[in-house]
């Protein structure tokens, strides 16, 4: 956008960056996770890290709908959670 | 354009992916999500062959193309999955007869 | 002024990101990486949506954001709240006689 | 920038050979949902929002909870020893599948043709592209793809319909097997009790926005369809006697459509289109209708619902 001071840009960039990197680190860790439930945390991490690069994003290119996509992920995020969590609590009551 | 085309191959991949998950897989689940995976394989090969334009928003054509082939995935996954489980339900089998067999056989 | 600012938040929030993706390269068992996942990245997504609150195009806009951060922050609260029980119910073996019971109000499973 | 693109590359390729090769169907699913969510960011960087919309909302949501649904219920017969089928591993087999050679070369085989031809492709750099910035004035639709999907290929997106409720009669006609009620939760319940309501709205706004940016029918009634199924695992009283499935409001969208379709495109001359100057009233209530027909078709591809 032109009416970000000249440094934010790169600034944004960096930050984007840095947040892929995290998200790719962090998915070797739960996909090699022990546990049923540390692949869960992939959706997580996908949740918190994805919002922050879709606003980083919005913000880089201009794109005012990639802050929608975010508030879709937020709100999807939880949804995985929950239906994970129920439909196994189910399994075990039975 | 070196940025699209890094798309290709992880495209191809995809579909490589659900394309042996389809083969080898003995669950239908599995099958049905390895079916969804080669999907998103040819989306990703379709508007990587359609760089996006100055604006850097993609062709918008090629977009809708996608999103119906989204929505169309999904219902031949849901009916994928109702079958399967009224199958379960039936048969108490998670795996078709032939993939049994051929699993059994090797 | 605003420059230094989001440079610090945004450094900042780099930070809390990096902590918690190396609590979970790093601490030994699931809960604690839950617990590492839903703290620091949150912490770390709240300082990078004021660092581009300050940058909002509208009030609407920085309205979003806000409104996005807050949803994280209840999502992920309850995901890790709904996680964490799953999996120590599933570490107890027999879940349902112990951890698992419902409230006293709710039908029988 | 294009670093991000190759860790992104990188990380959709690791979770989608990891969701296939997982050891429990379970554990696939929710590893689909992750792939399904990196693949909305991918979508991002290669400039298309709106399939970024679809995808989180459809492909990882609605896709990934329905794997899981049925993943849940074929394990559970397994664990609770209900099955007389032999001495089981609790998951279906060690690697879930046995490679066969031949098999593999095929596939192999089938990839690298298809990787030679795409490459070999020249990227047709923005013919359609041109010829739809051309014609968008003359659409009085503001964002292309909306445009695209409503207007210039409308007779697409009517088919498109046609065929999610063609699924949706299908589904129906094979009765799900009985869901056992979920036990009461009171954080998820109060948290739900704020965040459907949220959903609703974010459901509304992506349909009005859809007119002038990114958003429309498909991604507002995918989020129409997460917020109630949000609400029917929180156990909240949200349309408890599913009236949205029935098959009234499944089939109102397509009705709706080839009405206006037939009698606006009488006065406009041509079959789907629309008089001018009216062309934004009817997108929107074609849309309005698209959106709740969606979201009640993919509650009701879901399943049956039980109440507590």
């Amino acid at each position: 956008m032109e009416t970000l001071p000249p440094t934010i840009p790169l600034a944004l960039s960096l930050f984007a960056l840095l947040l892929v990197l995290n998200l790719a680190l962090g998915l070797l860790r739960v996909l090699r996770g022990p546990g049923l439930t540390d692949r869960l945390l992939a959706a997580q991490l996908l949740g918190s890290t994805g919002v922050a690069l879709l606003l980083t994003l919005a913000a880089l290119q201009g794109w005012p709908s990639l802050r929608d996509v975010a508030l879709v992920f937020a709100l999807l995020g939880l949804l995985a959670a929950v239906a994970y969590a129920r439909l196994r609590a189910e399994q075990h009551r039975a | 354009m070196s940025g699209v085309s890094i798309w290709l191959p992880t495209g191809s991949a995809l579909v490589l992916f659900g394309l042996l998950g389809m083969l080898l897989a003995s669950s239908i689940l599995r099958k049905l999500l390895a079916f969804n995976v080669m999907g998103s394989g040819i989306f990703l090969l379709l508007l990587a062959l359609r760089p996006p334009g100055p604006d850097g928003v993609a062709d918008p054509v090629a977009q809708a193309l996608i999103i119906t082939g989204i929505v169309i995935a999904i219902a031949a996954t849901a009916l994928g999955v109702r079958l399967a489980r009224r199958y379960h339900q039936l048969s108490g089998q998670t795996e078709l007869p032939e993939d049994r067999a051929a699993t059994r056989d090797d | 002024m605003l420059e230094a600012l989001t440079w610090l938040l945004l450094a900042l929030a780099a930070l809390f990101f990096s902590a918690g993706t190396l609590g979970l390269l790093r601490l030994p068992d699931t809960l604690s990486r839950i617990h590492a996942l839903t703290k620091a990245d949150n912490l770390g997504l709240g300082l990078a949506a004021l660092a581009l609150l300050l940058h909002a195009e509208s009030w609407a806009a920085a309205a979003q954001i806000g409104l996005i951060w807050l949803l994280a922050l209840a999502a992920s609260a309850t995901s890790g709240y709904l996680i964490a029980r799953r999996c120590l119910l599933e570490s107890h073996g027999t879940p349902a006689s112990t951890l698992g019971a419902p409230p006293p109000g709710a039908p029988p499973p | 920038m294009n670093a991000i693109d190759l860790l992104l590359a990188l990380a959709l390729l690791l979770l989608a050979g990891s969701a296939l090769l997982a050891r429990s169907v379970q554990t696939a699913s929710v590893l689909f949902i992750a792939f399904g969510l990196l693949l909305a960011l991918v979508w991002v960087r290669l400039g298309a929002p709106d399939v970024a919309l679809a995808e989180a909302a459809i492909g990882a949501g609605v896709a990934g909870a329905l794997l899981m649904l049925a993943a849940s219920e074929f394990e559970s017969r397994r664990i609770g020893g209900s099955r007389a089928a032999g001495p089981r591993l609790p998951w279906p087999r060690p690697q879930g599948w046995r490679p066969r050679w031949a098999l593999v070369l095929l596939a192999l085989a089938c990839a690298a043709v298809l990787l030679l031809a795409v490459l070999a492709i020249e990227p047709l750099a923005g013919a359609a592209t041109e010829a739809v910035a051309r014609n968008l004035p003359q659409s009085e639709i503001a964002h292309p793809v909306t445009a695209v999907l409503l207007s210039f290929r409308a007779y697409d997106t009517l088919l498109e319909i046609a065929v999610l409720l063609v699924a949706v009669v299908a589904v129906q006609a094979a009765p799900a097997p009985p869901q056992r009620a979920l036990a009461h939760d009171p954080v998820l319940a109060r948290v739900a009790a704020i965040t459907v309501p949220l959903a609703l709205l974010v459901a509304l706004y992506l349909l009005w926005a859809g007119s002038s940016r990114s958003g429309g029918a498909f991604q507002a009634g995918a989020v129409l369809a997460g917020a109630v199924l949000l609400a029917r695992f929180a156990s909240l009283p949200l349309d408890p006697q599913s009236r949205l499935t029935r098959p009234p409001v499944l089939a109102l969208g397509l009705a709706l459509f080839i009405l206006i379709g037939l009698v606006a495109g009488a006065l406009a001359g041509a079959a789907l289109g629309y008089p001018s100057g009216w062309v934004k009233p009817l997108v929107l209530a074609i849309e309005a209708a698209l959106m709740v027909s969606i979201g009640a078709t993919l509650v009701a591809l879901f399943g049956g619902s039980k109440t507590a």
